[in-house]
């Protein structure tokens, strides 16, 4: 089951970096972009699982040591990590914006003035 | 003291005054060969001296397009720098900075003469020493490639086992071992070396940097009187610093160990490799287009030197 | 004696820059004549410049042409002190044939002092080394002259 | 209070970020007085901390609120602050401080300057909490602070040429990199459920390298790789530092490479401890020489002045890298050396190009020309970054580079059969690169300083004082840093190194004495740095030396007349006869070779390589993507095979 996590967290980065190599157009690579950060996301959270363990949300007072949960440091990454995702997806579109306003196009291979 | 020592290394043996000599006498040695290797009479002896005493005395003008001061500091730096090389080259056993002499040191100090030929050149604001400049350059990085190589290869021969970088213990180790010319696998590297000297030094076959008939002498088209001499008076210099530095490389390890003796044998030894590598060569051969220069010095010097490298790593 | 030194060398290093103004080319094969092996001018030091700048001697050959009147001008003028101007052959002297035709603007001493002249269609190369030899004693004999002054 | 410090000094940034961005909209004063607050603040606090990690040796260990491992186990983020970390974060303080004040007349003509300045301490904090963070997320996330604030800085001057295309591509390839960073550090952490990077470097010593190391080790040094920009990651730095505002191109260069430099040599020395292994030593010199080599070739290549002087900031990272790898104490010190001087002369070159844009209004070296008339300061200062850069003695650029060849040639007579022949190539690789170095600066003061002025640059003025005072101290630490070798290494560059190899310490001051040793086998000895064999480094006959020079100038000077050059072109037009330009008679005019043009001889018969290099930087994001993947895959598979 937990195999499942990781097969599916390589094809999305798999995928993403497909998107990001192959596809000419802006947009669409801003998209690999994020899916290849789903897929490390995905990947970090499956790191952090315990088959049968419970959600990690407790007070000092009840915890104690015949408890099962899964690991909650990943948890904390992944929610950094999907910040940190989201942000970088606003910056990129707000390039993007620029990008078609002063070159009138979304084409990959049209937005080279600087080569050589 | 100390200073006072230090000065006079610098400004006398063997630095400034000697290495001017001695590089103003090979410059006239090799006017002259050259001129009687032609059936000619030849300059007397003494001609470069008189060139350049002659230029000190000329009036000196500055271009109004160009930027003054690196107009005028370029030959100041080329000379100094030569200079200090001068004296980090043994003179057999001897050397003046305490026997503390690096090979790299004198590689990166050789390419300021030319480094200020070259701001002097584009400093002038003249398009012919742009022409100069191009070419000056692309003459330089086709010689430094296998001057390093042959310097690594003497540096491993001479490293006993390991590999140095020090002039001083180069000389040490053929003071041991006999010249490293003796030794088969390093006649490529000595080979490549003879060939470097001459474009080093800017001489007929290689002098596309300074063809006078083609683009007014290059870098120098602006240059006039004191300026001028001492750029001449850096290539007499380099002359006998390239020479010098190949006996250094090849065949040291002998000497009287009477300082002043010694200095007149490397003048005489140092006259030997000039003629048989820059002024026969300079007698003979046209000069070379600067694409051909380029590709000479890569396919063929070089490959000369690395044959000596990996034999020197093989053998050693 | 570093003076001294300095006007000595000034007569045995002249160092020549030629100017064609206008030439036939015959003096000008007789000047390269005069540096081959048979007349050797290189054995009294002279040398021939790549540029004015280089130059001590200016050798002009050619009735000065309304063409090169003015790149002659500037190149004597762009010749650092002391020079010496030499005239080759008979046409910078007086056009010699050319004289009258519509293209000549000659002959030299119209415009610039010329301290030397040599003569002849063509000079013989003994006649150019005697010329220029003189111009390097006058060489020397300028920088005296202008250290007095 | 020591302790304290190193978080102050991030913070310092980011609360100046905050303060510029809610207070700094309206007034420019305050905007200054927030960022010359924060900057100065943070360097001070950095200098602080010389005396205790540089000359006591101690290391600074700090836990965030205060929390402690518990149980053996790192629960806190920690920061940790040993001489290699300091020494970078002296670099960033020190960048930003000078930088801050160029910023101040540079950016002055540009709109929406305290964006400019939120983002410009952004990216110092991000880069500084990076090198001194003990915790692997952490440098994750700081990691991302800084890309993010790069591309933003690189796209600041939206109506540039081309300086959207170049950030939207230092973002596709970046956040690669990055991932590629997160994917490790997960990795790592499923290895030793830690995050802490001692731990993680004693726990891994123990465990020895399991497939999921390698494969994390893997990931996280492709990511760094991409951070420091070595080849073939390296076309959008080319890009970012030529289109951003050279300010913030120096700070690329000065900081923000020299980060994922650090990033890398943390791994490899200090997380990993993988150095001992021949392969990845191999992979490392090896990156690193290709990268100085296409670095060099490429600025060849160029005509824009920035563009030029970004290729051989990716040049000089190779140096670094290379220096790295030979994972001995000479190599590290030689690689830390010229990683500093590297922020120096290359932080000089880029404010140069930022005057002589913002002078002469652009840095295409085919139109520009004879600037040293209008600009004189500017071109000296220039020559120095020029000389130092070429390793030109007695500049820094000659000191570092020469630790480096040492380091190199010890390392192939060290080496035996196949390694030594490859390190004696790096070698000669080295000097090449060193010579076309000065080639391509030649070219650069040829075609923008000297050679002759265009009409169109006649109005130009030089670079206002504010442009200038940072100019000048860079240029003077240029000078400095090659004149004194001697206390710089033993002060700085020894220390740093001894903390890259012995990291028994560093993992004690984190998780508690003797938590090391457990784990850990012997200290490594750092050999003493001997400059004295380099030969010229004698301080009497430099002034003897400078004497003289200083007599030869003056009666240079003072024998040679002629027209002073500070004319306009259009009078020089004028100047006719003695003065003008030698030009074969005529009348001399403006004809200049073209900056592109100035080595034929070797593009000429280079020019199947040089072709290769054009298409290599094809400009199309996608093409930078696929270098980037399988770059990344060929390193990947390299260190499945050798390790």
């Amino acid at each position: 089951m937990i195999l499942t996590n990781y097969v599916c967290s390589i094809l999305l980065i798999a995928l993403g970096l497909y998107c990001v190599v192959c596809k000419r157009n802006v947009f669409k690579i801003v998209i690999g972009m994020g899916v290849i950060d789903y897929g490390v996301n995905l990947l970090i959270v499956s790191i952090g699982f315990n088959p049968g363990g419970s959600a990690p949300i407790f007070t000092a007072r009840e915890l104690s040591h015949d408890m099962f949960f899964v690991d909650p440091v990943p948890q904390a990454l992944t929610l950094t990590s999907i910040v940190i995702g989201a942000c970088v997806t606003a910056m990129a579109m707000a390039i993007v914006i620029k990008l078609k306003q002063k070159y009138g196009t979304l084409d990959t291979e049209k937005i080279r003035r600087i080569h050589g | 003291m100390d200073i006072l020592m230090k000065a006079l290394y610098l400004l006398i043996f063997p630095g400034l005054l000697y290495c001017s000599v001695a590089g103003l006498l090979l410059a006239g040695i090799d006017r002259k060969v050259v001129a009687r290797m032609q059936k000619r009479i030849g300059p007397p002896l003494l001609q470069p001296a008189y060139d350049f005493f002659k230029l000190l005395g000329k009036e000196t003008i500055v271009p109004a397009a160009a930027a003054r001061r690196t107009f005028l500091a370029a030959p100041v730096i080329g000379l100094v720098s030569l200079v200090v090389t001068a004296v980090l080259v043994p003179v057999f056993g001897f050397s003046a900075f305490g026997g503390v002499a690096d090979v790299v040191v004198i590689l990166y100090l050789l390419t300021i003469p030319a480094v200020a030929i070259i701001m002097g050149g584009a400093a002038s604001g003249s398009p012919y020493a742009g022409v100069g400049i191009s070419r000056e350059m692309v003459t330089m990085m086709a010689y430094e490639l296998p001057l390093v190589i042959v310097l690594l290869a003497v540096g491993k021969a001479a490293g006993d086992g390991g590999v140095t970088f020090s002039l001083s213990k180069i000389v040490e180790y053929q003071q041991a071992n006999g010249p490293l010319i003796t030794h088969w696998t390093m006649w490529p590297a000595a080979l490549a070396m003879l060939l470097v000297i001459p474009a080093e030094i800017g001489s007929h076959p290689f002098d596309v940097a300074e063809a006078e008939t083609e683009i007014c002498e290059g870098a120098l088209v602006e240059y006039s009187g004191a300026p001028l001499a001492l750029f001449k008076l850096s290539s007499a210099i380099k002359l006998y610093i390239m020479t010098a530095l190949f006996s250094c490389l090849f065949l040291s390890g002998w000497g009287t160990g009477i300082v002043a003796v010694d200095a007149l044998i490397l003048v005489a030894v140092c006259a030997v490799i000039m003629l048989i590598c820059v002024s026969l060569v300079r007698a003979v051969c046209a000069r070379l287009k600067v694409e051909i220069l380029f590709r000479f010095y890569w396919r063929v010097v070089a490959v000369l030197a690395a044959i000596s490298l990996i034999l020197a790593w093989l053998v050693g | 004696m570093f003076k001294k030194l300095i006007d000595n060398s000034t007569a045995k290093s002249p160092w020549i820059y030629h100017i064609n103004a206008g030439s036939c080319n015959g003096c000008d094969i007789e000047l390269v004549a005069v540096l081959t092996p048979r007349y050797d001018a290189e054995r009294f030091g002279f040398k021939l410049a790549g540029t004015p700048r280089h130059a001590d001697i200016v050798v002009v050959s050619g009735p000065v042409t309304s063409q090169s009147k003015e790149r002659l001008i500037r190149t004597l003028e762009q010749v650092p002190e002391p020079r010496v101007i030499v005239s080759l052959g008979s046409c910078p002297r007086s056009c010699n044939v050319f004289k009258g035709s519509y293209s000549v603007e000659g002959p030299l001493d119209k415009f610039c002092h010329v301290d030397i002249s040599v003569a002849g269609c063509a000079p013989k190369p003994e006649a150019i080394v005697l010329g220029l030899a003189q111009a390097a004693q006058l060489l020397k004999q300028k920088r005296e002259e202008a250290a007095q002054k | 209070m020591i302790q304290h410090l190193p978080i102050l000094a991030i913070m310092t940034y980011f609360l100046g970020a905050f303060l510029t961005t809610l207070l700094g909209h309206n007034s420019k004063s305050v905007r200054w007085f927030l960022v010359m607050l924060a900057s100065v603040a943070s360097f001070v606090m950095m200098c602080l901390l010389i005396k205790p990690i540089f000359l006591d040796g101690g290391i600074i260990g700090y836990w965030m609120g205060g929390r402690a491992p518990e149980a053996g186990y790192a629960i806190g983020i920690g920061l940790e602050v040993d001489a290699l970390s300091l020494f970078f974060g002296l670099l960033v303080t020190f960048t930003v401080l000078l930088s801050a004040v160029y910023s101040i007349k540079y950016i002055s003509r540009d709109d929406a300057q305290d964006k400019y300045y939120t983002l410009f301490l952004m990216l110092a904090g991000g880069v500084l909490g990076l090198v001194l963070s003990g915790d692997l997320f952490n440098i994750f996330i700081m990691v991302e602070i800084m890309t993010f604030a790069a591309v933003a800085l690189t796209a600041y001057r939206n109506w540039a040429e081309g300086s959207l295309e170049s950030a939207f591509k230092y973002l596709a390839v970046g956040s690669i990199g990055s991932s590629m960073i997160l994917a490790g550090t997960i990795m790592v952490y499923s290895q030793v459920h830690t995050l802490n990077l001692a731990q993680i470097s004693a726990l891994l010593a123990g465990q020895g390298l399991t497939n999921t190391t390698v494969f994390a080790f893997a990931l996280l040094f492709i990511g760094f790789g991409v951070k420091a920009f070595i080849v073939p990651f390296h076309p959008i730095a080319a890009d970012a530092y030529m289109t951003a505002p050279a300010s913030i191109s120096m700070v690329f260069s000065g900081m923000v490479n020299k980060a994922g430099v650090y990033g890398m040599i943390r791994l490899v020395y200090v997380v990993f401890q993988i150095m001992d292994v021949k392969s990845v030593n191999y992979l490392i010199v090896l990156l690193g020489t290709i990268t100085m080599f296409i670095g060099v070739t490429s600025a060849l290549n160029q005509h824009d002045f920035k563009r030029l002087l970004a290729f051989h900031s990716i040049s000089q990272i190779g140096y670094v890298i290379t220096a790295i790898g030979l994972a001995t104490s000479l190599g590290i010190a030689g690689g830390l050396y010229h990683a500093m001087n590297h922020t120096l002369f290359k932080g000089l070159l880029f404010l140069c190009a930022g005057a002589v844009f913002y002078s002469a209004g652009t840095t295409d070296l085919d139109r520009l020309g004879g600037l040293a008339k209008r600009m004189p300061q500017t071109a000296a200062i220039f020559l120095v970054g020029a000389a130092a850069i070429s390793g030109i003695p007695p500049f820094n650029g000659f000191a570092s580079k020469w630790v480096i060849y040492q380091a190199c040639y010890e390392a192939a007579a060290a080496a035996s059969g196949f390694a030594s022949i490859f390190y004696a190539v790096v070698t000669i690789v080295g000097l090449l690169v060193s010579v076309m170095t000065l080639a391509s600066f030649v070219k650069v003061s040829q075609s923008v300083f000297f050679g002759q002025l265009p009409d169109e640059f006649d109005e130009v003025k030089e670079a206002p004082l504010l442009m200038r005072i940072p100019m000048w101290i860079m240029a003077a630490c240029c000078l400095l840093a090659g004149l004194l070798p001697g206390p710089l290494s033993r002060f700085a560059l020894q220390p740093a190194a001894a903390a890259t190899l012995n990291i028994k310490g560093y993992i004690d001051t984190m998780m508690g004495g003797g938590y090391a040793a457990s784990q850990m086998g012997d200290v490594t000895p750092v050999a003493e740095l001997d400059f004295s064999t380099i030969g010229y480094w004698q301080p009497v006959a430099w002034l003897v030396l400078f004497v003289i020079i200083m007599a030869a100038v003056l009666i240079v000077a003072l024998g040679s007349q002629g027209a002073r050059g500070n004319k306009r072109s259009t009078e020089l037009e004028k100047v006719d006869g003695k003065y003008a330009t030698f030009f074969g008679g005529e009348h001399s005019t403006y004809s200049m070779v073209g900056g592109s043009d100035l080595f034929w001889g070797l593009r000429y018969n280079l020019r199947h390589y040089f072709g290769f290099l054009s298409d290599m930087h094809s400009g199309v994001v996608n093409d930078y993507a696929l270098w980037a993947v399988t770059a990344a895959a060929g390193i990947i598979l390299y260190m499945f095979l050798f390790l």
